[in-house]
């Protein structure tokens, strides 16, 4: 059913946990849905140089949490506020029809935690 | 690797037996049964013969039963069959709503023709309450519906005292015995039941078969229409390796079932126990005692249920999941939320359903490798952090 | 004794390619393809495989198949589906006198629900007339169904030119191709049919599996509800190994066809010629030309088609009857008496209906024996003696 | 489909034909249903002492042509009258229930010419 990145991710995902002193955080998602993420970020000029992730959801819900860290690490905010779930998607060599839904949380709760971040530091 | 199966609630091997027994009507013995010339009469023999097995299964007269191609097949049969048939006489059915789809579907199908349906809800152990059938019993009611053990809890509902009900307020009566057949005992004349589906597949014969009884004088209208076919009640040429394989898996079925069920017992037991005294925040879904043997339905707190499932499939261990995502659906498992669970606990839901493959080992097995999975898997859960 | 079957339209033996394509999975792989573990991978991947055959079959998307168990559950649900979901637009469909049962009983029991049927007639060469068609159509009409190839006479019904009348007036269109699959070219693109039957166990696939190609955008109301399968069109476990056999049939049938064909017109002359040439008093029944290669349709003036069947059979040929004896009814085949055959002559009548594994040293073995068998039974024949 | 006796009697009718001179004939049946039987007797001493059958039909009809004529051939009149379709059936150690039609014709059949018979007798 998925491809062998996913699976790569699922078994192996990157990036799983908390940053410390998070500079933002996004939480999407819920449970009667079946996904829920977390991630957390650290920003330096405008840069992301720390990223985690926790989810619970199925396989593709996981595989897209790491993707994402991985895609987003290092990236400036504006870089990363441009990554699209479609983009999550292929980077993981595409998702079972099925399973597209999962993969709109993992660009959700990026630009959840982008947003937070730029919330804390306006003020 | 090892591949180990605990998922035969969704299917089940063919049987060696059953194998050989279809075989020469794959290979030698092609012939039409409703040919008059030499090629038909092997198979028209062997037809008699698989639904003599069948009636032995049932306890029932030959023209009590009727081949389908699927227990779905055979449920939509008996439902609509019954509610066509009857439609004069009123336009009530009685159903729960931790039944298989084929049953809900086919009465929200009903629905648009203008049939109503009560659906009775359950407890948290997954049984209804025999009163409140009895109070929904209106003088429009036509049918009863329900199953007689659960696919996903393997919860057994109180056939007898249904069948008892239904019969004393004159309604007709079937259950969906699919995932009963072959685990526990299905006297069609002690249980008062007046329509029972079964289906092969999950029988050790292949997939393509299904049976319906139905008991004499109950009246259905055709779902498919043809030839003379099984007495004019479902029409095509007969599936006559499939009917050979059914009457053999039933036969089997039949001698196998006391030792087996002892045998499923066992372990059913000691992956409960085992996977409660390894791993916290477990709970174990469906009625204690009232379960068929051969099905573990266990939720893990905090985790979703693909996840375990891709993880054990990894390690060659075959089960399923009440969790939306493994049904390609938004919404977990309608009988688990039925029986109270929230949401999470309903996606975390593992089902392990024991068949005659598995062995003592196979439990040793699944018992070493689940608690690491699911400490992994709770790791990356935001729910078990917030818990904490 | 030689065994020889001139019975290929009642069924035909699996294949032995088709039989080792499917033998997988009865016995290795044997899991649900719904199933996301290594068991359901395989059977899966198998499925999809079996659809794509089809689709290359009939030239079409994968979406615009449904597997069934028949070509007889495939007619109930191109015809009952088509007639529930265009129910609000009209109630009137237009067949044939001279088509199967499953298409007859079908139309039949809609009746009862309000639904009116045209059965066309046909004329002495067992064919419709276009203009009556045309002439049945009523703002009213929401289907036209007809036979592809007769399975009593082989005669072909003009499909294109059925389907360009029932473009042209915006009906929708089904054609039975249950005897014509494997034995006529079936593009449903240059057709222009809707909804297209076909059976597994006429085309050497086994008994038990049929399918139906439905055209983007018409809606059916299913026949049998239940989960996902078959984009909710055909609820019920998939009969994998049934379906990868058909995928397999269908797909030797494409190679095969066109020398099959060739090599079956050859037989089938000879024995047209050799009886007319051998036996007074025999007649050819169907269009001489517009006919299925294999089938041929004969009636023995003055005897009875069981006693010819039972003379062949005993000399180990196999060949079926338009008598009502052989299909335990009291009226002989309403296929010959549409055709305007006296009951005597439909009575008569013996279809011989060649297959792969017939040769022309099968049809010398026919045309050896058959005058004898004949004579001796008009000289029993009262109705012989009376004519001479 | 049928039994030994009858696939006997089927493939090696007894007296097929028509007797000569037949002192009562009777045909039954017609071509709609498919079955057609005519049978011709001789009497002397109001004993059948010949019979003969000519049969279009299946074959149970056939075989039940067949057992008839053993069955009367040398009884008296009344005890051939006393003949029924379930004797002739029973005769042949049954027949399958879809064929009883055909069973019918050869007792009428009988019956029929004994009729004819009694008819010629008396003017
Ligand atoms: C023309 C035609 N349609 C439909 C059918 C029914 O097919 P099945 O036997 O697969 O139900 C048959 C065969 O009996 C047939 O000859
Ligand atoms: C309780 C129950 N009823 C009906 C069915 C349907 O059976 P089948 O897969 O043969 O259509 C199933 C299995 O999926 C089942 O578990």
């Amino acid at each position: 059913m998925y491809s062998e990145k996913v699976m790569d991710h699922f078994s192996n995902p990157r990036n799983v946990g908390e940053v410390n002193d998070a500079d933002g955080s996004g939480t999407v998602g819920n449970a009667a849905c079946g996904d829920i993420m977390k991630l957390t970020i650290k920003v330096e000029d405008n840069k992301i140089t720390d990223v985690k992730f926790k989810t619970f959801g199925c396989g593709a819900a996981i595989a897209t949490s790491s993707m994402v860290t991985e895609l987003v690490k290092g990236k400036d905010l504006n870089d990363a506020e441009a990554i699209s779930n479609a983009t999550v998607a292929e980077a993981l060599d595409g998702l079972p029809p099925v399973k597209m839904h999962c993969s709109n949380l993992a660009a959700d709760a990026l630009h959840a935690a982008i947003e937070d971040y730029k919330k804390k530091t306006v003020k | 690797m090892k591949k180990i199966c605990f998922d035969h609630n969704a299917t089940t091997p063919v049987a060696d037996e059953v194998f050989e027994a279809m075989l020469p009507f794959l290979k030698g013995e092609w012939g039409n049964p409703s040919s008059i010339h030499w090629a038909g009469r092997g198979p028209k023999k062997a037809v008699d013969a698989g639904r003599e097995a069948l009636c032995k299964f049932f306890n029932c007269a030959d023209i009590e039963t009727i081949f389908t191609s699927s227990g779905t097949e055979s449920n939509n049969l008996a439902i609509k069959g019954l509610a066509w048939a009857k439609k004069d006489k009123g336009n009530h059915i009685i159903t729960t709503r931790v039944e298989h789809p084929s049953v809900l579907n086919t009465c929200k199908a009903l629905a648009k023709e203008g049939f109503e349906t009560t659906y009775l809800d359950v407890d948290a152990d997954g049984l209804i309450d025999l009163n409140s059938l009895e109070a929904a019993i209106t003088p429009k009611t036509i049918l009863i519906s329900t199953m007689f053990a659960n696919n996903e809890t393997g919860v057994l509902f109180p056939i007898k005292e249904i069948g008892a009900i239904a019969k004393k307020r004159g309604v007709t009566f079937h259950a969906d015995a699919v995932q009963a057949a072959g685990k526990t005992p299905l006297d069609v004349q002690g249980l008062k039941v007046d329509l029972l589906t079964i289906s092969g597949h999950k029988l050790y014969a292949p997939k393509g078969i299904g049976a319906l009884f139905v008991r004499r004088g109950v009246r259905l209208t055709p779902l498919i229409h043809g030839g003379h076919h099984e007495r004019n009640r479902r029409g095509g040429t007969e599936n006559v390796a499939g009917i050979v394989a059914l009457g053999k898996a039933v036969e089997i079925a039949g001698r196998d079932m006391a030792a087996e069920s002892e045998r499923m017992l066992a372990m059913r037991t000691r992956i409960e126990k085992g996977m409660q005294a390894r791993i916290p925040h477990v709970k174990i879904n469906g009625h204690l005692e009232k379960r068929l043997p051969n099905t573990v339905n266990i939720s893990f707190e905090f985790v979703e249920g693909e996840s375990l499932l891709l993880n054990l499939d990894m390690k060659g261990i075959a089960a399923s999941s009440g969790s939306a995502c493994t049904s390609g659906s938004l919404e977990p498992s309608h009988v688990l939320t039925s029986m109270g669970l929230s949401n999470e606990m309903s996606h975390g839901s593992v089902r392990f359903s024991l068949g005659k493959s598995n062995t003592e080992e196979d439990v040793d097995y699944l018992l070493e490798i689940m608690p690491a999975i699911v400490e992994r898997m709770r790791s990356m859960s935001p729910l078990y952090a917030a818990s904490k």
